[in-house]
């Protein structure tokens, strides 16, 4: 897992990853690269992580791939990103097709749901927190149940 | 003592509370008016593991984290 | 559409298709990559392609793609690929993260169901077809049925 | 005439033959002994447009290809 305060370098990251890919005799590689888009006037995206929870939620994805013989990575920014830049890269290594292919879906799709990150548009310089698009983590809404 | 902090958008500082469960961080929660719609659609950890049975009891010096809704990527 | 008769440039090629993606403001990029793994002896494998069907099956794909607001991508090597070398490359550019990872699994599947291009062992230089490994076409059999 | 290829595997050179129909190519190839493997797992482009209906009438100048097993990638 890296964690990069700007924008990621998208052609370092992924060359550096398809490295180690090729290195270890493993015949899939796939990537997923997110890239901020222009749209509602904003001029960037900002990010904030909460790392040891982060750091956590990785590691139970690298034993998950682990036990299909794949291995998991992921890259993310801190603070802004500019559009047209990118904020978020996960890969998927694996010796075969139909497991990368699944495991990077599964993989993102638990990122967006899961990942203690939180976004927010830059506009006029300032952020605000992009609670709309925003997905309450598994075990949310524990505080206002009734207790028993 | 009990540390309580709140993450990402919550624009609060860390508070250090005299509680001894969930149950009272929530009841705390809701009857704040900056906070109660955060109970709703926050999660919940404590020590940096995610806890989703409100009758977990808290250890003196245990830190309570709240996760509002997440959006990475 | 790329082939090339040489193994493919990883970095080249996938730097490219990305610096397209962000030129066009798309926000999901994936990629897949094929890489020859060492294994039962090979020294490389080696590819024939049938270039006419390639393309046409190819441009369906673009149209698939089309219709789901997103662009398709891919590069294939002919000849011979020496073991933790790239023949293949395929990508989805997409505005939308869903659209990416279905694409991706669906056209990569296909490909390898349905893409005109025969697969070789190449061992002590001599090329032996991968039949064991091959997939019969849609449609295939169709001249040993009884005609009625 | 139809001009007949074998694509991929099949070490065959093109031949020119004097048939009409995919029928007639079926029977041919069952009854070589090099080509009624290929018959049972290969598909049939005309004129590289992929056909599944054995019953497809040839036109003079017609491009017929066989299509053994893939594996791209």
């Amino acid at each position: 897992m890296e964690l990069y305060s700007e924008p990621l370098n998208v052609d370092k990251i992924t060359s550096k990853w398809y490295k180690e890919s090729s290195n270890l005799n493993y015949g899939a590689f796939i990537t997923f690269i997110g890239t901020i888009r222009e749209e509602d006037g904003i001029e960037a995206l900002s990010f904030d992580i909460y790392e040891p929870i982060l750091k956590k939620w990785f590691e139970t994805w690298q034993e998950k791939a682990e036990e299909r013989g794949a291995i998991v990575k992921m890259a993310h920014s801190i603070g802004d990103v500019p559009i047209n830049k990118s904020s978020y890269i996960s890969a998927v290594i694996s010796p075969k097709r139909r497991v990368a292919l699944e495991l990077i879906d599964e993989f993102v799709e638990d990122f967006k749901a899961n990942a203690p990150i939180w976004k927010y548009d830059v506009i006029d310089g300032k952020r605000v927190y992009a609670k709309d698009r925003s997905t309450p983590m598994r075990g949310a809404g524990i505080l206002a149940k009734e207790s028993n | 003592m009990i540390k309580v902090e709140f993450l990402g958008p919550i624009e609060l500082d860390s508070v250090d509370m005299d509680i001894k469960s969930l149950k009272e961080l929530s009841a705390y929660m809701k009857s704040s008016d900056e906070l109660k719609d955060w109970a709703i659609n926050s999660a919940v950890a404590v020590n940096d593991v995610i806890v989703t049975d409100i009758n977990y009891e808290l250890k003196d010096g245990d830190r309570v984290s709240i996760l509002p809704p997440v959006c990475g990527g």
